[in-house]
């Protein structure tokens, strides 16, 4: 088995030096009654090329945005990642490290989370960004977290027009930090900033979704007031792609700005891992949850970066701690960093207003109903397709096309119903063609 | 183009990096140059499994069918993708011993959480949601432990180590009882030791109705050899990237799946990967489940590296567990005798020194062998954990290494043991030869600066960071 | 353009500084007329996300092997290329260097080919090896033109059992050199040394491949022997592959060898790049063309390696050098080593044996009538179908499967020959698919 | 499975390195991190035209399509890839300004000898063969030039520099005549140096019916601005790995396709990627061919690359040698008052200064120079090449880097300069921290030592190396 190093006679050599004659006889300490005592019940060991073998199979059985043209995105997209992307993860010395406890050895892992935070704090118009939160749901969590604590309050609001995932994943959450959830629903898919007032009497924290579910713009400026008018903390939850183009949520009134990751530097990987990301205003970093890297000096003067505010942290206040993350989504973040890094100020704006341009082009194209036509959209739209959107999706799977997300499996009234995402690697020729499959 | 209602257009551009390609590939990779990978060198970080990560690994997770499958395509479209999730949660199931697996939770610390929230809503069915409120936590636990319980709205309730390493199971006794919901323990311990009593624990636990969560991150010390379920346990997570070679990416990511007993499988997070005939799918309708932990179905790519490396080893797991044990037996008798040794048995895949004596002669710390360890090329072990240890040194080598690099690290340690003793300044102003000396901490927490220092940047309130120097580093 | 750094006010503060008010002044030496004064006539430019759709296109549309079921050999074949090997190559340390005329920047790359020069020496049996030549074809033009020095004669053998693509490279140079080419025809798939050693006086070496095109073991040591009977010098050209289980060259008297790396570490890549080795008895070191790597020390005795034995080379001895290569084939024949390094003794042994057995299995299986059916064969054998090959190669391709090379194109009276390679990538089951189709 | 004759069995295993793979892949990032590339930082090394190497062109050469594509298959299988080779051949036609391309060859050099074999077969068909035997050179060249001469059958006849860095035309006109085959010139010259009277040299080789053949090494001077076919040159080579951005992975792979005008067409080597309709295919029926350079059609994974780049600017070309002038001539400007300047114009992509004066005064010489801009960051220029500028160092920026970068290398340049004067002996001493020191050449060349020293190494017969130090580095 070549992941292993040792020879037989390395082995017996070791065990002469330890002092026993078998392996065995190190496991001495566990009783009769907890050991296996048979083989593991796993298929045979397979070689480097029987592995790749087995799993180009499996990966053959996937319809991946390679082999069909895909408008699926509902909270994950098909943006172009770059190859320096690539290149800069599969250097060892970053793929292979541990989280950066002894900073003499984790400059370069360390200047990078830093590097990543500035990003964040620049993209969302906030002081403090954490190294990263495990997605685009938990980072929401940990919103609940920092508002609860900030106000002592016990209550959370939700727009309705905020993606499932994330409020599925709030609602699980919540109990255990003695939170209740209230939903505000959307009124032609957005929300109405005085009915999010009326429901932030007394709560925590407001989580709206900019763009929303429906690729909505909502009136996040106005929705943040009714929050803060509230004494609630206003929370975005962004898209890093749009904020190009959108106002970055510091700018209006935001205490904190979260979102997930993927779509800016990382694939699609059927759902994972991805990073996701919390900004926050600095009152409240002392209640962030994660790892936060910070700038200091060595005795000699040099510039160097350590993980800081450990405080707050796990391995240090255990049951006090903000949380109990340690292992986070670095690797993926960095990502990000390299991503946003390549595109630079202005490759972030065009990206945006490529996204934008197209799925303009998109629901014109289509000639399908917009469930929500007054409203100005980011790169995603609903239209109804006149029968049961699995249905549409089927027949135009059955074409090589993925057409959207069936918008139906959240909300009702919307069976037929398609959320389409349109991203800046779709061009207009298949734009057109999906438009024709989805016609016939 | 749709126009953008002004008051929700961007304002000011954000100052991102403009760097053209060229600089900016220089830059990545000269940061890498100041880091230190497995790929490195000997990265011995006790609890943190830093094993060899086979590269064949990343090969298969970039495979476009899996690297650039959407997480809602149709199940249809997915089938290759369903069908390694459901492949992987049999055989976590096969290596734990325990029936019901799901991949959702995104690591370890996850895991823990989303297996006390499965004790929540087992106990609220049987109405002793109110009486049960106290997780039993024995004092060697890793931090995550308590926090997690914190998390899922529990109480911590304390437990000793005895003498020999094991949880002291009379003050265990005194403090189970109809208000405990649940045990949660790392077996082999983060002293790295099995505890012996572990069957007599069980009974008491369930004795008294309660659940036992086992806490996988030192699974790497039994795969194939004793199973978390045989052990009794009813929840036990799993590291994918500690004992299944996810690169640990400088911090993540990581997997944390859980498996349970079948009593517990009703509560389990939305969707399960099931199968019917050849067919695979996604199951939602699990009317008592907690709910989703995290988005969609979990960390696929971490799914597609952990299930490759299983599958390389088969049921040859135990010899990666033996070799674990073997490695690190060895490299324990080589340097025991420079070093305290607080628990005197046979360890498992780590060991855990103490520099106790070294700082009572010498006033030399772990710290300063940390430290040390890095101008003879070596990452130090973790240390100042477990709390209970004094200046701790908690050593894993792991089963990837070959004798030779064990032999140069205990040589090392056993020179370091020396040279605290002639010339300890030597230990004291380490490392040397690095980008950076040790850096002022106390400094970044009393100042903090976390951000790229535009002209404007609000200050921070800081906090006092005094325990900065003896707080845990690694694990 | 991201792959240029200076922004506009870079340019007018160099071109002040340079004193010139404009970049076109920078080439007033060009006479007005060698100056294009258009625009270059190519397609517009692409962005990253561009190019990598449309050289997407263009791969899509070969049927490689990961598409098709292939057995096509004959020179370049479909052995496994492991990750680790990627993973080496894309270290950009190692990629973006230039040939390492600076040690103290380049002992990496030094030390590597200093490796890569000691397992071929191991392989072939032979003393010094160079970093590396272009090809399997152009190091038997370098091995005529050091036996043409050695021994001052004017000509060469090369069996017609060696690689078409070879003979004519040596035909190719050989003018250049002044040497005649004679080749000596095969006898039932094999040479015969009696004939060789006739056709072997007064030539200065005598090439043959072990084993032969048509995957035929020949009677090297006799072949050598011939040789060296006639004072010529043996040169074998082998398959680094088949070096675990065959004999090497060394060992049976050959004065050089060289060969295709391709089989070890390299991709199939449509025949490019790859690298050519070549292999001396110590004596002809002063006479072969190429880079050498040497071991030497610092003042203060570390050890290094150098560039050495470079007064053979063109950049000092011009019109006198051993030959004109300057750039070779490193980044190639660094793969070949860890390749080599990653299989180890056994594990080459095993590749080997794997081949041979299951190309054993293919012969049988396929039920068709074997060429050289007395013969040896080692991973490729030569099958008459019965029918044009041509036509054999179209029917099995429409069933998704290529049969082997039409060795008709090179050989006459060939033309219902197929040449199957067989290698440890195919398995029993994909040669009866073979076997199925071939026979439909 | 077959038997294998006894005495066609290996007799005794390959030593080949016995190491698993976490030991392999350490090994090899440890020798990686001894290395220095353009990642790494600016490495100016004049002729060479190391400009970024961009990692879209290695994603797209491992698309499967192209990396698993057997070069034997059919051609209804293999339409992308001839495809791509007819675009690129159509591409240099363009950029060459030369009609009929082959991509053959496997480097400049093999460009070379290809070209010059060409022009025997067209010699040959005229019945001058025996007439045309001379090549003309000038003192500038390049040391592949000459050896190619020689290796394809000629005789070199070498021409002078004259004081402007042109080729002196005078003595041109005495040595060119009936029997000349034809010229190689390098143009921009290694010097660095566009030849003004091209135009006439060209008449001159013409007038006499001998052909002119273009080293293309320096085309990064004048993509889009003036192409040879233009200036008269009836063959060129591109150095794919040079202008088109092939990374040179520590020594190659290169692609070296040329370009000719029609009359040599039927001579270019078989087989030719030609285009019917939407079909591409391959033509071996070139009765007039010389054969076969290498095997199959070239590098084709370079192709992909070079190809890329290509499409990546388009038309732009030009810009990138504008900016390669640009950043050559900027340089030159900061650094030219430290040191000699042998012939004084605007340079083109790269400039050859002399520490001549150094030497003199200080005792410095290039190669001490070079040895401490390593110690700056810095990989050094080419030295001692062209042969005609003693004490040569050759820079060549490229197109690719930023003006932050040119500073600090000039800068480093004018402070090597001062402490030559001032500390001469931290020039002779360099490098320092590195790896290793200077290394003893000349040792390496007397006693060689060429392969891991396994107990019965036989020992090599060495040879003077005394010009040791001398010798061109780079280029
Ligand atoms: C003993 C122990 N428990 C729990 C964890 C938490 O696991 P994770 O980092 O995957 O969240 C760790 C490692 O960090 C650990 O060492
Ligand atoms: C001027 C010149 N001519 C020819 C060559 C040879 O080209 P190649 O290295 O591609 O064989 C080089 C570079 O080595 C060169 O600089």
């Amino acid at each position: 088995m070549s992941y292993l190093a040792l020879t037989d006679a390395d082995r017996d050599e070791m065990l002469e030096t330890i002092g026993v004659s078998s392996i065995e006889e190190l496991f001495a300490d566990l009783p009769s009654g907890v050991r296996l005592g048979r083989e593991l019940d796993l298929p045979p060991a397979l070689s480097e090329q029987e592995l790749t073998a087995y799993f180009e199979e499996l990966a053959s059985l996937n319809a991946h945005a390679g082999s069909e043209l895909s408008f699926l995105g509902a909270g994950l997209y098909d943006h172009y990642v770059p190859a320096i992307v690539d290149a800069v993860l599969q250097r060892g010395e970053l793929l292979t490290a541990y989280t950066p406890y002894q900073p003499e050895l984790s400059q370069g892992v360390l200047q990078a989370i830093f590097e990543y935070q500035t990003a964040i704090c620049e993209l969302t118009g906030l002081d403090v960004s954490n190294a990263s939160g495990y997605d685009g749901t938990t980072v929401a969590a940990d919103a609940c977290y920092i508002a609860k604590h900030a106000t002592g309050r016990a209550k959370v609001v939700v727009t309705e027009a905020t993606n499932p995932q994330v409020r599925q994943v709030v609602k699980t959450y919540a109990p255990g930090f003695g939170l209740e959830v209230v939903e505000v629903p959307h009124r032609g898919g957005a929300t109405d900033p005085d009915e999010l007032r009326a429901a932030a009497d007394d709560a925590a924290c407001v989580i709206f979704q900019q763009p929303n579910v429906f690729g909505v713009l909502e009136a996040a400026p106005a929705l943040a007031a009714a929050a803060a008018d509230a004494e609630a903390l206003p929370v975005a939850h962004v898209d890093l792609l749009s904020l190009g183009v959108l106002e970055a949520p510091g700018r209006y009134g935001c205490a904190i700005a979260i979102g997930e990751g993927q779509s800016a530097g990382n694939y699609l990987s059927f759902g994972g891992p991805h990073y996701g990301f919390l900004a926050a205003r600095s009152e409240y970093v002392r209640r962030m949850p994660g790892r936060i890297v910070g700038e200091t000096a060595d005795a000699a003067g040099n510039r160097g970066y350590v993980l800081t505010l450990q405080t707050r942290e796990q391995h240090i206040r255990r049951e006090k701690a903000t949380s109990n993350i340690t292992t986070n989504q670095t690797l993926l973040a960095l990502a990000g960093l390299v991503y946003l890094s390549w595109l630079g100020p202005e490759g972030l704006r065009d990206v945006g207003e490529t996204c934008m341009a197209l799925a303009g082009y998109a629901k014109e194209r289509l000639g399908q109903p917009l469930v929500f036509s007054e409203r100005t959209t980011f790169k995603e739209f609903a239209v109804r397709v006149g029968r049961p959107a699995k249905e549409a999706i089927a027949a135009a799977r059955a074409q090589g096309v993925h057409p959207g997300y069936a918008l139906g499996r959240d909300y009702a009234g919307m069976d037929d119903v398609l959320l389409v995402a349109v991203t800046e690697k779709r061009t207009r020729a298949e734009i057109d063609r999906l438009a024709e499959v989805l016609a016939s | 183009m749709p126009e953008i209602p002004s008051e929700l257009r961007r304002s000011e551009p954000p100052r991102l990096p403009e760097l053209a390609e060229p600089d900016l590939l220089r830059h990545f990779t000269e940061l890498s140059t100041r880091n230190f990978g497995i790929d490195t060198g000997f990265y011995p970080l006790g609890s943190c499994t830093m094993k060899h990560n086979p590269r064949v690994n990343e090969r298969l997770a970039a495979l476009p069918g899996f690297r650039d499958l959407h997480t809602l395509q149709e199940e249809e479209g997915a089938q290759g993708a369903l069908r390694l999730c459901f492949e992987l949660q049999e055989a976590l199931a096969e290596i734990t011993g325990l029936p019901a697996v799901s991949l959702q939770p995104a690591a370890g610390s996850q895991g823990e959480l989303t297996g006390l929230m499965l004790m929540r809503a087992y106990f609220a069915e049987r109405g002793e949601e109110q009486k049960r409120r106290k997780i039993v936590i024995p004092d060697t636990a890793h931090g995550t432990n308590p926090a997690s319980v914190t998390m899922a709205g529990y109480e911590v309730t304390p437990v000793r180590t005895d003498r020999r390493g094991n949880i002291d199971v009379d003050d265990l006794r005194a403090k189970v009882d109809e208000g405990t919901a649940g045990l949660m323990l790392t077996n082999p311990s983060t002293l790295g030791l099995f505890d012996e009593n572990i069957e007599e624990i069980t009974r008491i636990f369930h004795g008294v109705g309660a659940l036992m969560y086992y806490d996988g991150a030192n699974l790497n010390a039994v795969c194939g050899i004793s199973r978390p379920g045989d052990m009794g346990f009813d929840i036990v997570h799993i590291n994918l990237h500690k004992t299944f070679s996810q690169p640990h990416g400088g911090g993540g990511p990581g997997g944390g799946p859980i498996a349970v007993g079948s009593r517990l499988e009703p509560y389990l997070p939305v969707p399960a990967v099931v199968r019917d005939g050849d067919r695979y799918g996604l199951d939602y309708d699990r009317p008592r489940t907690i709910g989703k932990v995290r988005g969609f179905y979990g960390p696929f790519g971490v799914f597609v590296r952990s299930y490759a490396f299983i599958r390389a080893y088969g049921p040859t797991l135990r010899e990666m567990s033996e070799v674990a044990v073997l490695n690190a037996n060895y490299v324990l008798a080589l340097v025991r005798e420079a070093y305290d040794l607080p628990f005197d048995r046979p360890c498992m895949h780590e060991f855990v020194l103490s520099a106790r004596t070294l700082k009572r002669e010498h006033a030399v710390t772990a710290l300063d062998v940390a430290k040390r360890l890095m101008d003879y090329g070596f990452h130090p072990p973790t240390i100042y954990f477990p709390l209970i240890v004094p200046e701790a040194l908690m050593i894993e080598p792991t089963e990837t290494e070959a004798k030779e690099t064990l032999d140069s690290f205990a040589d090392a340690m056993l020179e370091i043991a020396r040279e605290a003793a002639e010339d300890p300044e030597l230990l004291k102003s380490a490392p040397h030869g690095r980008p950076v000396g040790r850096l002022d901490e106390v400094r970044a927490a009393k100042r903090p600066v976390v951000r790229y220092q535009f002209e404007e940047h609000p200050d921070l309130e800081g906090e006092p960071a005094a325990a900065a120097v003896e707080t845990p580093k690694g694990a």
